[in-house]
């Protein structure tokens, strides 16, 4: 799993923090473009803001990134793509989620299609309120995020492998099937 | 009896450059992005980044597999471009290169894609099917006037041991002095061996997610990011010992240790002119469709290496040009 | 001192065939045994006579008076060997002949021991006049064979045999009259030795007539016209029968009228032409065909052209070619024939294409093959040596254009074997009856012929080493 | 002795499996065991007979000769060990009348043995043409039409070969092989036309190739001994008229461009081009089986360039192309009826995923793969490498460029095999799927090792090869145990092995360092959807793309042209049909003409 490669030199400590920092300074993203969100990341990525100076890159396929960005509201049929890629991805792995609907349900509040809290069906490690948040605060949340990483807090992660089953008991919630 | 001790420190040198070629490799790669940055007006990563982004992909707590074939991708993807590596004279030092020549090259060159191809297609992901049919008609297309180019370098230099090849040209002349129609053609190819823009095709993360690479993450995708980045120096280097003497400019048997240091930096310079040609190309075009590229190679470059081998072969044929 | 007399092999067959119509009024059932017991009795005297005609030619004297006078049979090996075979094919296409229902019988065995007879009168006759009778006897009783199916194709078929046959044989006869005229005799050696006392120009109109004549039997080309229509409309042992012993015998008198009467030399090339272009009408013509009976008919033109071919080269090679392939032509072409009755009765139809499968039963699909890769001259079958030797032949003597338009309509004749096996050896088919003895054992007997003699050809070889003595007007 | 000897050789390779044939006809259910034995006699026994040298003169008549030389003993290694290989696979696939399987392979066999043992042309007409019928017979055993397509051509290339006999016997007046002194270069010209061009037939170079695909669809343990093991046989007509009757001299005779003869060099050019349309046409097939005929094609184009070339290396490359191509084509077809065999389809985009449940089979096709493509860790890079440089030390700029990009394309079909079949999604009704049974994987093994073993050392083979250049005069190669040199360039397999071994130690060491888990094939990225199932196998029109940009110059087809030049010629016979008008009138009308015909010539030569 965690294993440390040279054991005998470099201290299981040190090993842990080198880990983090390279986990930190290289996050690979998805970004999962649900709603309005998305259009907030390519200014992000651009000259203008330019996310790549901290390692964080785009990445095609959940099998190659860490970092899964839910960009907006989160309607119960997208919820199963994104608990699908979520799975997909290999740990450690990193959860954002943009704006205020997957916090609280935002605009559809009252939608009957909607989720209300995205934490209850995958950990999420930051949000980032705002509706839409602005690549200002986006990139405030990478930052918390890697430092996050650094002091071993974001361990979404582990807290889906440690309640993997209450996790998925509340999919299956929301879910009728899961093979639709 | 074969002489043991001279066979190690043979190896052992050939591990160093061998280790010195991929380390430069990813270097390279950050270069690349770095460079890129500046054109697109950005900051840019560090250059050592892809170092980090090797040391946490190796690092991944999770790897996932889906079957034995799936393995041969970084397997015989990493251990076939070290091959390749030790086939190419880097910096004046000739490595095997001695043991094998151009032809052999080219064709252990395969051996690393093909591994690749063979792991990307256990994926069953039809994208990495669709990736892999698009690079392997690439290679097709850009093989067409690459090959006319070694060819016109065969023949005018009359031999295809690309040790010999150096020493020729370091005694008579730059090959892309002689042949400046196949350089170009030649750089125009390497352009597609790199995939980098117009010919990015295979890959093409936008539209069939990365095509073969698809299903690569963790160590697999580590260990493809050190082919790749060893390939950057195949195939960088690759142009430079066809072209540019392979960087020597003193010869070792008269200037000895202080020869092989000073070559060795003018590779280093010269790949690195070269990577940066195909970086500068690669950061302002948009990407070619797969059929527009096989177009395109079997029309301009296939020409201009056509009238390239025209000219060696005049040159050597009936002007007795003998280098 | 002649232990056997070579007059039996006509006279037997001429004294069975009118003791027939006794005997039928007895038994009928009967009458098929005697027949088949008639023709092995003179293939067992035609092995006597070609065994004693090894040694030394024999000259028979019929009816007391000395040649040139009197009437003679010439029997040399060649002859002989080619009575044998005529004797030998006849004998196993009676075997298959027994399976024929249709009345009246008695005609038809009659008539089918009248063609023995004639051919065999043919073959061994040393009299050119006599020649002539036996000609005449073969036809007439062909022609009666020709319509013995009683239907409009049969009719049409024999009417036109009949029209085609009399001109060749009135050719014949003129072509004898003139040379009677000038020569007062009828016998052949004798004819060969006094010939220069001839007018030339009468000479070449006495060969060409009899050229001509012959030629209509040897089914030459342009005037072997009757031989599709005749052979579809005749019955399937008919046709085999006119393959394998009338188109011998007329070939054979081909071959004697050129080299042991005539002796052209200079002539020969034209035989060659008129050879390859036999060959190229025919097979050219056969890829045209969709009956098989047609098909096989063309096909059989073809192979004669061939044999012609070999005569007109004219060396040893090609001439031994030519008798090899007179040989393996007979065997192989009779298995087609009776073959293709057997799928005309199974299938019900003269059309190929609707024979799919019929070939799948071995009985007859390995016979088949046999017998088409034999025609189409694939070692170690007996078709092999004919056409290898008359193709050395013609290289040695350097007939490079005509030996290319030869293979090259081979290749025609390739492809439409290749395109009736294809049908023949089809998945899907119906059902077939499977063959009765009659069919599947002279089938198997020519098979077997085929590939022990293609096997180990070397008795045939020693055979034809006397075609030395033939070709220099011998006989 | 001398004799005994030779009728012990002529029994053991000709006669045995004759009567191999006429055994296991009657051997019904077992036939395909005494195939085994009789197919196995003669591969054992080639052992003893190594670098034995048997030359006896034959009088049947004409004069024969029939000898047992290293030439002969080289080829018949390929061809009775794909024999063998051949009959061990059909124990298992063979249920449709094994006996006439049997009996006609042991025919081809014992044709095949018989024209490498014969040094006259009436004994190797005659074995050539039993091949040939009995290869006939077996393709008839699938499908009449292909068999007839094989058929013309293959009596095609007889008659070639029979023209060129014939003129060599109108000058010569023997059969001999070694009676050549005294043609003219003319009557050289004209030989060596007909019999290369005869030959070139059973190699499928290309303009008289269309009989290939389709001979090459039928049973599949019958094609890999057939495009494996007979097809060679084209290789040694061709090598035994260009170098073995003619010798270098005469073809030098007709003019020489560097060093290679005028006569030579077309066929090599042909060759060249061969290579390239049977490698662009292989890349478009979806047929399993057509795929690989046409491959087969474009591999023998090579084969052909070495032949035409004539120089020691480009011979000696050939010969050993030729050794590779008989294995690594006869593995890739067995590979081939494995799947077919198991899954009853033929079509690659019909299949997919197989190679992880039949893996010893997916090993052994890629081992195959990678010996077609090349790859330097099989014997078949060294052939190709022979080859290339044969044609790069003489300049050549045409044929060297075509043989380098169809080895090109090569890699484009070879992966869509390897795709197609054998990678990619693994579809439901594939799920239980058994490996292939385990003589399919004993044959498929034997073929494997001479790829391998030859590899690491290719001294031995190149050794025989040399012996070969030789007895024919071509000249000698430069070589030793683990390298081979040309005037250029030179490679050392061992050197490579040990680097390759090492390098894949390091890539291991970094591999094992973590641990992996499996996932099952439908957890794959597809834009977060992640049905149950899904047919999602990408392999059908694999190459469309590449397809498109060629459509332009594949809707000229040579197979179409054939077609058409058929049909002109069967409208030509009814026309010429209409000649027989079945009306009596016009035929005793003819007669008439031909009686004045014959007497004006009968005239006139008076």
């Amino acid at each position: 799993m965690n294993e440390n490669p040279l054991p005998s030199i470099i201290p299981e400590k040190d090993w842990k923090k080198i880990q983090r920092m390279l986990s930190k300074r290289s996050l690979w993203m998805i970004h999962f473009c649900t709603g309005c969100g998305a259009m907030e990341m390519p200014p992000t990525m651009t000259s203008r803001y330019d996310m790549e100076r901290f390692g964080i890159i785009p990445m095609a396929t959940p099998r190659q990134a860490d970092l899964l960005l839910v960009t907006g509201y989160v309607a119960v049929k997208t919820l199963k793509r994104i608990v699908r890629v979520y799975e997909q991805m290999q740990d450690p792995k990193y959860v954002i989620s943009f704006g205020s609907c997957p916090i609280n349900g935002g605009l559809y509040w009252d939608s009957y299609n909607t989720i209300k809290r995205l934490d209850k069906y995958i950990p999420v490690d930051i949000y980032i309120a705002g509706c839409m948040p602005r690549p200002e605060a986006i990139m405030d949340g990478f930052l918390k995020l890697m430092k996050d990483i650094d002091e071993g807090r974001a361990d979404g992660w582990l807290r889906y492998r440690k309640y993997y089953d209450k996790y998925k008991a509340n999919q299956m919630r929301v879910f009728r099937r899961w093979d639709e | 009896m074969i002489d043991w001790i001279n066979v190690l420190i043979q190896a052992g040198v050939t591990a160093l450059y061998l280790f010195l070629a991929i380390v430069i490799g990813l270097l390279f790669l950050g270069i690349g992005r770095k460079v890129t940055a500046r054109i697109h007006n950005r900051v840019g990563p560090p250059v050592y980044q892809n170092f980090i982004d090797v040391g946490k992909l190796l690092a991944k707590k999770t790897n996932i597999r889906h079957n034995w074939i799936f393995d041969f991708a970084p397997l015989f993807g990493l251990a076939g471009v070290l091959l390749t590596l030790a086939y190419l004279p880097m910096g004046g030092y000739r490595l095997l290169s001695g043991e094998g020549d151009l032809i052999l090259l080219l064709y252990v060159m395969v051996i690393p894609a093909l591994g690749f191809a063979l792991g990307a297609g256990a994926s069953s992901n039809p994208n990495a099917g669709v990736g892999v049919m698009r690079a392997l008609t690439l290679m097709l297309s850009y093989e067409m006037p690459f090959l006319l180019v070694l060819l016109s370098i065969m023949i005018l230099y009359n031999t295809a041991s690309l040790d010999v090849l150096l020493s020729k040209q370091m005694h008579f002349a730059w090959a892309i002095a002689m042949l400046p129609l196949s350089a170009l053609a030649a750089d125009m190819a390497l352009q597609g061996m790199m995939m980098e823009k117009p010919f990015d095709i295979p890959l093409a993360p936008h539209e069939i997610a990365s095509g073969p690479m698809v299903e690569f993450g963790g160590k697999y995708l580590g260990m493809l990011m050190l082919y790749s980045a060893g390939s950057v120096i195949v195939e960088t280097t690759l142009f430079v010992d066809l072209f540019l003497g392979g960087g020597v400019v003193l010869d070792p048997a008269t200037y000895g240790i202080l020869a092989y240091v000073v070559n060795y930096l003018v590779w280093f310079l010269l790949i690195f002119v070269v990577w940066l040609i195909a970086l500068f190309i690669n950061a302002v075009f948009p990407r070619f469709r797969i059929e527009q590229a096989f177009k395109f190679y079997w029309k301009w470059p296939t020409i201009i290496a056509a009238i390239g081998l025209v000219q060696a072969y005049i040159m050597s044929a009936f002007l007795g040009v003998m280098p | 001192m002649i232990a056997v007399h070579p007059v039996l092999l006509i006279a037997i067959p001429l004294f069975f065939a009118f003791l027939l119509p006794l005997i039928g009024l007895f038994s009928k059932k009967v009458l098929k045994y005697v027949v088949t017991g008639t023709i092995a009795l003179n293939t067992i005297i035609a092995l006597l006579v070609f065994r004693e005609a090894l040694n030394s030619p024999i000259f028979d004297i019929l009816g007391g008076f000395k040649p040139p006078l009197g009437i003679v049979l010439m029997v040399g090996p060649l002859g002989g060997f080619i009575a044998l075979i005529i004797n030998m094919a006849g004998l196993i296409i009676s075997i298959y002949g027994m399976e024929m229902k249709k009345e009246p019988l008695v005609k038809y065995y009659m008539l089918s021991l009248l063609l023995l007879m004639g051919a065999n009168g043919m073959v061994l006759t040393g009299d050119l006049f006599n020649l002539f009778v036996f000609l005449e006897v073969t036809s007439i009783a062909s022609y009666g064979l020709a319509a013995y199916n009683k239907d409009l194709k049969g009719f049409e078929g024999a009417l036109k045999y009949v029209i085609l046959g009399s001109i060749g044989s009135t050719f014949v006869l003129i072509g004898i009259a003139l040379i009677y005229s000038q020569l007062r005799t009828l016998n052949m050696l004798d004819i060969a030795t006094r010939l220069n006392e001839m007018d030339p120009y009468v000479k070449i109109v006495a060969f060409t007539s009899l050229f001509l004549g012959f030629g209509v039997e040897a089914e030459m080309f342009p005037l072997n016209t009757w031989v599709p229509e005749t052979y579809d409309g005749a019955p399937h042992s008919v046709s085999a029968m006119f393959a394998s012993m009338s188109a011998k015998a007329g070939i054979f008198a081909l071959a004697r009228v050129i080299f042991t009467i005539f002796a052209f030399t200079n002539y020969l090339w034209f035989v060659v032409i008129m050879g390859v272009l036999t060959v190229f009408f025919g097979e050219i013509i056969a890829y045209a065909q969709r009956d098989i009976k047609r098909m096989l008919a063309y096909s059989s033109i073809g192979q004669m052209g061939m044999i012609l071919m070999g005569l007109g080269i004219g060396t040893t090679m090609a001439v031994e070619g030519a008798f090899f392939q007179m040989f393996s032509h007979a065997m192989a072409k009779a298995l087609l024939f009776i073959a293709a009755g057997y799928m005309i009765y199974a299938t019900q139809t003269e059309k190929m294409s609707e024979m799919k499968g019929i070939g799948r039963n071995p009985l007859i699909g390995i016979p088949l093959l046999i017998g088409i890769l034999s025609i189409l001259g694939m070692p170690p079958f007996i078709g092999f040596y004919g056409k290898f030797y008359i193709l050395m032949g013609g290289f040695s003597e350097g007939y490079y254009a005509i030996i290319a338009l030869f293979l090259a309509a081979s290749l025609v004749e390739v492809a439409y074997y290749a395109r009736f096996i294809k049908i023949a050896f089809e998945g899907g088919g119906k059902r077939y009856p499977s063959p009765k003895a009659t069919v599947y054992i002279p089938l198997l007997l020519f098979a077997v012929i085929i590939v022990i003699f293609g096997v180990y050809p070397k008795p045939i070889f020693e055979i034809l080493s006397h075609v030395t003595t033939f070709l220099t007007g011998g006989v | 002795m001398e004799i005994n000897l030779l009728w012990g050789v002529f029994g053991i390779f000709v006669l045995l499996p004759l009567a191999g044939s006429i055994l296991s006809y009657l051997g019904k259910k077992f036939a395909i065991y005494i195939g085994i034995i009789f197919a196995l006699i003669p591969t054992i026994m080639l052992y003893p007979f190594y670098a034995q040298n048997i030359s006896e003169l034959i009088n049947i008549g004409v004069n024969i000769n029939l000898v047992f030389d290293t030439t002969t003993w080289f080829f018949m290694l390929m061809i009775d060990t794909v024999a063998f290989a051949s009959f061990l696979f059909a124990i298992s696939c063979v249920k449709k009348k094994p006996e006439g399987f049997a009996s006609l392979m042991l025919l081809s066999l014992a044709g095949a043995n018989g024209v490498l043992m014969s040094r006259d042309f009436l004994s190797l007409y005659i074995f050539w043409e039993m091949m040939s019928w009995s290869a006939y017979l077996l393709i008839l055993r699938s499908s009449g039409e292909y068999a007839r397509r094989y058929l013309l051509f293959g009596i095609l290339s007889a008659y070639f070969i029979i023209m060129g006999i014939g003129i060599f016997y109108y000058y010569t007046g023997s059969f001999l092989f070694s009676d050549s002194a005294g043609i003219p270069l003319m009557g050289w010209f004209w030989i060596l036309f007909f019999l290369v061009v005869g030959f070139a037939v059973k190699m499928a170079v290309v303009p008289l190739h269309v009989w290939a695909p389709y001979a090459y669809s039928s049973e599949p343990s019958f094609v890999s001994f057939f495009s494996g093991g007979l097809s060679k046989l084209g290789t040694f007509g061709i090598l035994m008229g260009m170098y073995g009757i003619a010798g270098l001299s005469i073809l030098q005779g007709f003019g020489t461009f560097r060093d290679v003869s005028l006569f030579g060099y077309p066929f090599a050019l042909l060759g060249a081009f061969t290579a390239f349309i049977g490698t662009i046409l292989a890349i478009f097939q979806d047929d399993l089986r057509k795929l690989l005929a046409y491959s087969s094609i474009g591999q023998l184009g090579y084969v052909m360039v070495g032949l035409g070339l004539g120089t020691p290396l480009a011979v000696s490359g050939a010969l050993f192309h030729a050794f590779n191509h008989a294995f690594f084509k006869s593995l890739l077809f067995l590979g081939a009826g494995a799947v077919i065999y198991r899954t009853g389809k033929y079509k690659i985009s019909e299949m997919g995923g197989l190679g992880y449940r039949m893996p010893f089979t997916f090993l052994f096709v890629l081992f195959a793969i990678f010996a077609l493509a090349g790859i330097p860790i099989t014997s078949g890079f060294i052939s190709k490498w022979m080859l290339y440089e044969a044609a790069i030390e003489k300049k050549f700029v045409i044929i060297a460029p075509l043989m380098l990009i169809a080895s090109v394309g090569a890699f484009l079909y070879s992966f869509r095999i390897l795709y197609g079949v054998f990678l990619g999604q693994l579809d439901k009704p594939y799920e239980n799927i058994k490996e292939a049974p385990l003589p399919m994987l004993v044959a498929m093994g034997i073929l494997m090792l001479p790829l391998l073993i030859f590899s690491i050392f290719p001294g031995w083979i190149l050794e025989w090869i040399d012996d070969i250049m030789k007895s024919t005069g071509v000249g000698t190669i430069d070589y030793n145990t683990y390298s081979y040199y040309s005037s250029i360039g030179g490679a050392n397999m061992l050197v490579l092995w040990i680097a390759f071994m090492l390098v894949f130690i390091v890539a291991m060491l970094i591999f094992l360092m973590k641990k992996a888990r499996k996932v099952d094939q439908y957890d794959n990225y597809l834009a977060g959807e992640s049905p149950p199932y899904v047919q999602l196998h990408a392999a059908h029109n694999f190459y469309k793309p590449l397809r498109d940009t060629w459509a332009p110059l594949l809707k000229y087809s040579i197979d179409r042209a054939y077609e058409k030049l058929s049909r002109f010629f069967v409208e030509g016979f009814e026309e010429i049909k209409k000649i027989y008008t079945e009306n009596p009138q016009d035929y005793a009308a003819y007669l008439g003409i031909a009686f004045l015909l014959f007497l004006f010539i009968g005239w006139w030569l008076l």
